[in-house]
């Protein structure tokens, strides 16, 4: 019995952290896809989306409507980061975009100490804080939240990328940039929006882990990089991927942690990465990239 | 057979380097300071790093965000060969230098046989790993708390307690590392990394192993890194783990994207920018007015970034070569060819 | 349809096409012919803005393309199908050719879908891989996906960079047919690049010769197929490649 | 000018680590001492001179404190320098101080600073924070007090919870204390629930939770979320409205060990350092809206250490300084606690420096 | 004699059989020419001999060799070197470069001999050189041997991967589509060249789809459609051949 609420509380820790790698992943893999770009400042929009949010709900605003703010504040910011350093850097390679969007980062946890100070901040939790109890384990809502709305942003983007057309013009432009313009698509204006958009869902992660480990200016970073693990995981080009990988890391960091020891965790969630894809080159869940000589 | 026009990139990078070697041995009596020599200790040491680097990266074209576990991997055997057990300090550099070439033989040859992005991550892992082990092991490393005490440099009698004489030697092994660097990407095995580079497929169509030569290029940045990481460990004497984060691989790349990773140059040119950059935004942000912390040179060194690469994608020294090798001889061709009709 | 004047397009520093003039009128087929690296491809790349011209004008029913993004410039009702394919590798048969009415598909779904029939029914190969991912179809067959990809453009001008690459000789002479018949029915203007200059030729109206990035000949197009020096330069006997 | 080291101009270098991870210790420290720069300027210096203040920050990064600690001592020529925020910038820049012989005054805590095992010299290095040879005793006897012997010990997995962890290893057996558990835990954790779920299985009596603010504040929140009640000690990490704050609810009843800048105006009035500590509270919330930190407490102490000591020394002869800086300090009362520096203990801090202060009603109150 | 046999190979790509049971071998010192539609699993009889994928079933000898299933580098090493159809250049790297890089298997400097420029690595690096210079003005190439292969027009792209090719002197070599992008009297002249090379007994196994050229230099031709082989022969043979005329060639043989 112990072990089995051991074991189910291990699976809700992971759950749940997993669920906030994945919204920036679904950004992470989003970008990528529309761009072209690696983008290692995608983890500080969830940063953006946290700290807005606490500030702006500290100043009296109602939660739902900070959120709501924040949101629509870091998707202009993610606008404005596409067009001031992706889309005039859109011919570099991937090395060269991979530093812009790294300078950005520092751009942005520069201006966070300015703004928010180094100190962490904290947030209410959106449903009160009661653990539910299943089996000794415990469930906190705020872990409801994080998986129910990761799973519904999923939902979202699965459908937009596979079954409308507009997705699939998206989805061209990655493909064969020169081509996707002599069809009419304008690469410039879907990747403004996709950008945007990843954003927007950074942020949400953001607002999302902030009542549960509190909100700093440099909280950007790790989640940034294990959204980027994630996302290459899923083989960066499809975003249910990208959420499989995303849960997978969760839970691995999750039952190392529970059985081995944490300094050894994120050593221990390599090693298993790095062995499953030497099995599997592509990524677990990688699709057929159609490429042929 | 008139080979001017093809020895010529080489050529250049030879006068460069016979320049640099000349600017080396003047400069201790040029400046002010003591402490622009130890700036420039940490430059040749970051600049031998990134040498290394930009064969990796620039020529065989495989991004790593791992290179500051090889870094430590050649501190901590000087500091634990040389500090632990009081054996020569050199010992510690071979040492270093044999590690980094197993484990980049262990990493490489499971990591080759990934595409693209996932050599990034898998030395991105790999650089936790090797973090971890530093962290943890500390009975051999003493852990985070740090290793202090590390003896510093000696061989052949002469002990290196002064900046003057780390500087001498750090430039030295730079200097000789771009004259190696020079040789091998103009020959047999530097086109081989090249076309690696521009088409696997190709590459192994003309018989080219992929996984060898792939292999030969991390070994050499491996090398390249250890070797910088020792001698950055009998420097500074006192190194500890965070030193060799994932974060400190990240500049590396940095320092080897603004440089240009496509030139000879890229990786000595990056590690000037970037520590002077830091350095000199350290006195200049306070006197553009904001004094509060450190964050606006977090700003200003992320938006320069930002901006040197928008307007140089290629680095500082990829677009300058470029100018220098392509744009005359393409002139020529131009004027020169005969009609059809 | 369009006229071009005095345009010139460079790559970086280098003038590539030197202020050519030409026209292509309604419903006419227009070839040009021109050794490797005359700059033919460079010329359709200019008029579709993909590179940006350095000097001259590209008029279209009182409108100027010269300065416009690609994107406007197939808006306008100008196509290219370019050299090398540029398929969408990713994306299935039936994806890329409807991508190919991306600037009109929103507007006229249902005519799209007649025109996707269409193209099925011009090449029955594509029909029976429709949902086979692009990359990995034969060079040929690709070559198909990317023709009729350009024909679901329903462009007023339709410019062909070597459609013939890769194709079996039976496809070719199945495109030439395409080409006049969408010529004869829908009154498409065409300019043609080809390296089969026969073919080409015996389709076209008119056609002229690039070389070194001007214009040195041009005229009818059975004059051309005619003319001594098309003869010896691209048709005739070969000369032995020692010269 | 002041290459001489005998202009009229007072040059203190101070490398922080005002940003990067440390910065949440760092920021207040470098803010601490430019306040009483220029507080001690605007009364007219000492003795006339004025104090030049030239700080860095480190970014928390070792190679940029070794570098601005050159550029202090080597360009700008100072008479001493304050800093180190982090323990691992300090050891890097020690060598230096000591060969260029500039008194070095370290505000990080660890034990090698002042008094390394290898026995290195450490001549020109003072410190002015309680390291954990201070802290770790105090919250032994803590527990002992309340007969809590076997207990769990969560650390942070870096220098600040290593080095308390190998100092708790050291002494717990002579205070006859027992951990059942031992664990560390990342500064980026976020859950720690699946971790806890074993400590909770060992049964201790109560747990310890060594680390600072952010993290300690999530380990202490998922401790009572999984249903354990046993009473948690944190370190003098956590010491700011902030976990309290992140913290919330759980935070109550929290006990820990801290200097007494956090329940000043709890002290009785025949305390000795009650006026200085109500008067940097004042005059910090005045200049920078917020309170201070017993890390800002620590630069505190050591700007004001050095300031008597260039009075006493009648100048900014580094040997001077250092002497006087050694010699002359018996008693000093700073916001830390009460210095008694000398030859053979370079801190001078005694456990009697703490208190065991808990978190009751989203405050500090005395627990002793 | 025999140079290359292959025998009852198939590929199966998930479901499509792209190639299906073809056999033939190839004579040393010949031109042989592989044809059929679109689609018809010629490349990928390239692919299976050069080693990029495995056969699902069948065996491919050389010299009475097995090569199947070796990598494609050492495919090369055995002596057969290709082309691709759509070009896979070192688009960065000079015209020169891309050829110097082709006599790989020639040479045999490592890092170290590199790396300190001893004199055998700089006597092998002229050595290539002067080869690669000969051969650029062979093809009429020597103009942009300095010029980045990924500038060049796409006709002369081709013959940079031809050369690139050739130049190592393979048992043989196979060319997808040589002429695709050259005008009728370049295609001529890369004829001319690949008979001459022919004279000097190299062998060649090409994929085309210009029937003239392909008629004038092939010594025999295979015809595949649909993955299967249904004719093989000499030029004349096939010209006739009914089945070939109605799936391939159409009754007009050139246009
Ligand atoms: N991206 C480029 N950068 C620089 N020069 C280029 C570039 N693309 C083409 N060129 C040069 O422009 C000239 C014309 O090239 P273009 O591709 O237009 O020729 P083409 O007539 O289409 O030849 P082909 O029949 O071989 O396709 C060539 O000399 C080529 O080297
Ligand atoms: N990697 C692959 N995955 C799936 N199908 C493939 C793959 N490669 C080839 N095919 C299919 O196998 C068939 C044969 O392709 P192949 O490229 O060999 O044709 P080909 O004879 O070279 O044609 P072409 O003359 O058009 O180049 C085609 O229908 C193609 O779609
Ligand atoms: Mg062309
Ligand atoms: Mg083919």
């Amino acid at each position: 019995m112990e072990s089995l609420s051991q074991l189910m509380q291990l699976l809700f820790s992971g759950l749940t952290i997993g669920s906030i790698y994945a919204l920036i992943a679904i950004g992470f893999v989003i970008t990528y896809n529309i761009t072209g770009v690696l983008n290692f400042a995608q983890g500080e929009f969830a940063m953006l989306g946290a700290l807005l949010t606490i500030s702006m709900s500290s100043a009296g605003l109602p939660l739902y409507l900070a959120v709501i703010v924040a949101i629509l504040i870091v998707m202009m910011v993610g606008g404005l980061f596409e067009r001031a350093a992706i889309y005039p850097a859109r011919k570099s390679s991937v090395a060269t975009l991979i530093i812009i969007t790294i300078g950005v980062s520092f751009v942005f946890r520069g201006a966070a100490i300015f703004i928010w100070g180094t100190q962490p901040h904290s947030l209410t939790p959106f449903s009160g804080n009661t653990p539910i109890r299943i089996f000794e384990a415990v469930l906190l809502p705020q872990s409801l939240w994080a998986v129910g709305i990761s799973l519904a942003a999923l939902a979202g983007m699965y459908y937009f990328f596979n079954k409308t057309y507009t997705g699939k013009a998206v989805t061209a432009c990655v493909m064969n940039r020169f081509a996707a313009q002599l069809m009419g698509i304008k690469p410039e204006k879907m990747s403004f929006l996709s950008i945007s958009l990843s954003a927007g869902l950074g942020a949400l992660a953001g607002i999302i882990i902030a009542p549960i480990s509190g909100a700093s200016y440099q909280m950007g970073l790790m989640l940034g990089m294990k959204a980027f693990i994630a996302a290459v995981i899923g083989g960066l080009t499809n975003a249910p991927a990208a959420v499989l990988g995303a849960f997978l890391i969760g839970i691995i960091e999750a039952f190392s942690e529970g059985y081995l020891s944490s300094g050894y965790k994120d050593a221990v969630s390599f090693a298993v990465l790095l062995l499953v894809l030497f099995f599997m080159p592509n990524g677990l869940f990688s699709k057929k990239s159609g490429k042929r000589v | 057979m008139d080979t001017k026009k093809f020895t010529r990139s080489y050529k250049l990078n030879l006068y460069g380097i016979a320049l640099l070697l000349f600017a080396v041995i003047i400069f201790p009596f040029l400046v002010p300071s003591n402490y622009f020599i130890s700036m420039f200790i940490l430059i040749g040491l970051y600049g031998i790093v990134c040498t290394g680097l930009v064969v990796l990266m620039g020529h065989t074209g495989q991004i790593s965000l791992g290179h500051a576990a090889f870094y430590g991997i050649g501190a901590y055997s000087s500091a634990i060969v040389s500090g632990k057990y009081d054996l020569p300090p050199l010992m510690g550099v071979i040492t270093g230098i044999l590690i980094a070439c197993i484990v980049a033989l262990l990493i490489g040859i499971p990591s080759f046989k990934l595409k693209e992005h996932y050599l990034a991550l898998a030395t991105l892992g790999f650089g936790v790993i090797v973090f971890t082990f530093l962290k943890e092991w500390t009975s051999l490393t003493g852990g985070l708390n740090g290793f202090f005490g590390i003896p510093p440099f000696e061989v052949a009698g002469f002990t290196f307690t002064n900046d003057l004489s780390y500087y001498f030697i750090v430039w030295a092994i730079l200097v000789i590392g771009l004259w190696f660097v020079n040789n091998l990407i103009h020959s047999r095995t530097g086109r081989a990394l090249k076309s690696i580079h521009g088409s696997e497929s190709a590459a192994e169509s003309i018989g080219i192993n992929l996984m060898t030569f792939k292999l030969k290029a991390l070994i050499i940045s491996a090398v390249f890194a250890s070797v910088a990481g020792s001698f950055y460990a009998h420097y500074i004497s006192f190194i500890n783990p965070q030193l060799f984060e994932v974060m400190t691989s990240i500049v590396f790349l940095i320092m080897v994207v603004i440089g240009g990773s496509s030139s000879l140059w890229g990786g000595l040119a990056g590690a000037i920018i970037y520590v002077w950059l830091v350095e000199l935004l350290k006195d200049w942000v306070p006197l553009l007015g904001f004094s509060t912390g450190g964050e606006f040179e977090i700003v200003f060194f992320g938006v320069l970034l930002v901006v040197l690469l928008i307007f140089k994608p290629k680095g500082l020294m990829g677009s300058w070569m470029e100018k220098k090798l392509f744009l005359s001889q393409k002139k020529n061709v131009q004027n020169k060819k005969g009609a059809a009709l | 349809m369009i006229s071009v004047h005095n345009l010139s397009v460079n790559h970086g520093h280098l003038k590539i096409i030197k202020e050519i003039s030409f026209s292509v009128g309604k419903g006419e087929i227009v070839s040009i012919v021109g050794a490797n690296g005359a700059g033919k491809s460079t010329l359709l790349g200019g008029i579709a803005g993909i590179y940006s011209p350095a000097a001259g004008s590209i008029q279209m029913e009182d409108e100027e393309l010269a300065k416009k993004s690609p994107v406007d410039i197939v808006r306008k009702g100008v196509t290219l199908v370019p050299e090398r394919r540029q398929i969408f590798d990713g994306l299935t048969v039936e994806d890329n050719l409807i991508l190919g009415s991306y600037h009109r598909y929103s507007k006229e779904k249902k005519q799209c879908l007649q025109d996707l029939e269409m193209v099925y029914a011009y090449f029955p190969k594509l029909a029976a891989m429709k949902s086979r991912l692009g990359g990995l179809l034969s060079g040929g067959e690709q070559q198909m996906l990317a023709i009729g990809r350009g024909l679901m453009a329903k462009p007023k001008l339709l410019m062909l960079d070597e459609p013939s690459l890769g194709l079996a000789p039976l496809i070719v002479r199945e495109i030439m047919n395409i080409l006049v018949q969408l010529r004869n029915i829908t009154s498409t203007s065409i300019l043609l690049v080809e390296q089969n200059i026969k073919a080409a030729l015996s389709i076209s109206d008119r056609g002229f010769v690039l070389e070194r990035g001007s214009i040195v000949l041009e005229g009818e197009a059975k004059s051309l197929l005619q003319n001594q020096s098309i003869k010896d330069a691209y048709l005739g006997a070969s000369p032995s490649l020692q010269e | 000018d002041s290459s001489s080291g005998e202009g009229d101009e007072i040059i203190i270098g101070g490398v922080f680590s005002a940003s990067g991870p440390a910065a949440p210790l760092g920021k207040g420290e470098m803010d601490t001492v430019k306040m009483l720069v220029d507080k001690v300027n605007e009364d007219g210096g000492i003795d006339g001179k004025k104090i030049k203040l030239i700080s860095y920050d480190d970014k928390s990064d070792q190679n940029e404190a070794v570098l601005s600690m050159k550029k202090l001592i080597e360009q700008e020529k100072v008479h001493a320098v304050i800093g180190g925020t982090i323990s691992g910038n300090t050891l890097a820049m020690i060598p230096l101080a000591e060969k260029s012989e500039i008194p070095f005054i370290s505000l990080a805590a660890s034990k090698q600073i002042h008094n390394p095992d290898d026995k290195s010299s450490r001549k020109w290095i003072f410190k002015t924070a309680q390291g954990d040879d201070v802290v770790i005793p105090k919250v032994l006897q803590y527990l002992k007090d309340e007969g809590l012997t076997k207990i769990a010990w969560l650390n942070v997995a870096n220098a600040y919870g290593t080095s308390g962890h190998t100092e708790f290893a050291a002494m717990a057996k002579d205070f006859g204390i027992e951990a059942v558990v031992e664990e560390e835990f990342e500064a980026t954790v976020t859950d720690a629930k699946a971790m806890l779920t074993r400590v909770k299985k060992e049964k201790p009596q109560a747990v310890v939770v060594w680390g600072t603010a952010q993290e300690s504040a999530v380990i202490t929140k998922n401790i009572r979320q999984i249903g354990m009640d046993v009473p948690i000690i944190n370190s003098h990490g956590i010491g700011t409205k902030q976990f309290i704050e992140l913290a919330g609810a759980e935070a109550e009843g929290i006990i820990f060990p801290i200097g007494r800048l956090l329940v000043a105006d709890q002290l009785g009035d025949d305390d000795k350092q009650k006026e200085k500590l109500l008067t940097y509270q004042k005059d910090y919330e005045a200049e920078f809206n917020a309170p201070p930190s017993t890390f800002g407490g620590h630069s505190w102490d050591a700007f004001y250490l050095l300031v008597e000591a260039i009075k006493k020394a009648d100048g900014t002869d580094p040997k001077k300084v250092r002497d006087a800086l050694e010699k002359d300090n018996g008693g000093f009362v700073g916001i830390s606690g009460v210095f008694n520096i000398n030859e053979k203990d370079h801190n001078g801090l005694s456990k009697d420096s703490l208190v065991m202060v808990k978190i009751k009603d989203g405050g500090w109150v005395i627990n002793e | 004699m025999n140079l290359l046999e292959i025998k009852n190979l198939s590929k199966d790509f998930g479901g499509v059989q792209a190639v299906q049971d073809v056999t033939f071998t190839i004579q040393e010192g010949s031109i042989s020419a592989l044809i059929g539609p679109n689609g018809a699993g010629k490349t990928t009889v390239f692919n299976m001999i050069t080693g990029v994928f495995p056969p699902s079933n069948g065996t491919i000898m050389l010299h009475s060799k097995k090569i199947s299933n070796k990598k494609p580098h050492q495919i090369a090493k055995e002596g057969i070197t290709r082309t691709f159809q759509n070009l896979q250049l070192f688009a960065d790297m000079t015209v020169i470069e891309n050829i110097m890089a082709g006599m790989h298997l020639l040479t045999k400097t490592g890092v170290w001999n590199a790396g300190f420029r001893l004199p055998s690595a700089k006597r092998e690096e002229q050595y290539i050189y002067d080869k690669s210079m000969q051969w650029l003005m062979r093809l009429n190439l020597d103009q942009e041997a300095y010029l980045p292969a990924g500038t060049l027009s796409y006709g002369k792209q081709r013959l940079v991967e031809i050369a690139r090719a050739v130049i190592s002197h393979p048992k043989l070599i196979l060319l997808d589509e040589p002429m695709a992008g050259l005008n009728h009297n370049e295609s001529e002249k890369l004829a001319d060249l690949l008979l001459e090379m022919k004279k000097e007994g190299q062998t060649f196994l090409l994929v085309e789809h210009d029937m003239d050229i392909v008629m004038r230099v092939a010594d025999h031709i295979v015809v595949l459609d649909h993955g299967v082989k249904i004719a093989e022969g000499t030029p004349d043979e096939i010209q006739q051949n009914d089945t070939v005329i109605a799936a391939y060639l159409g009754s007009e043989v050139t246009i």
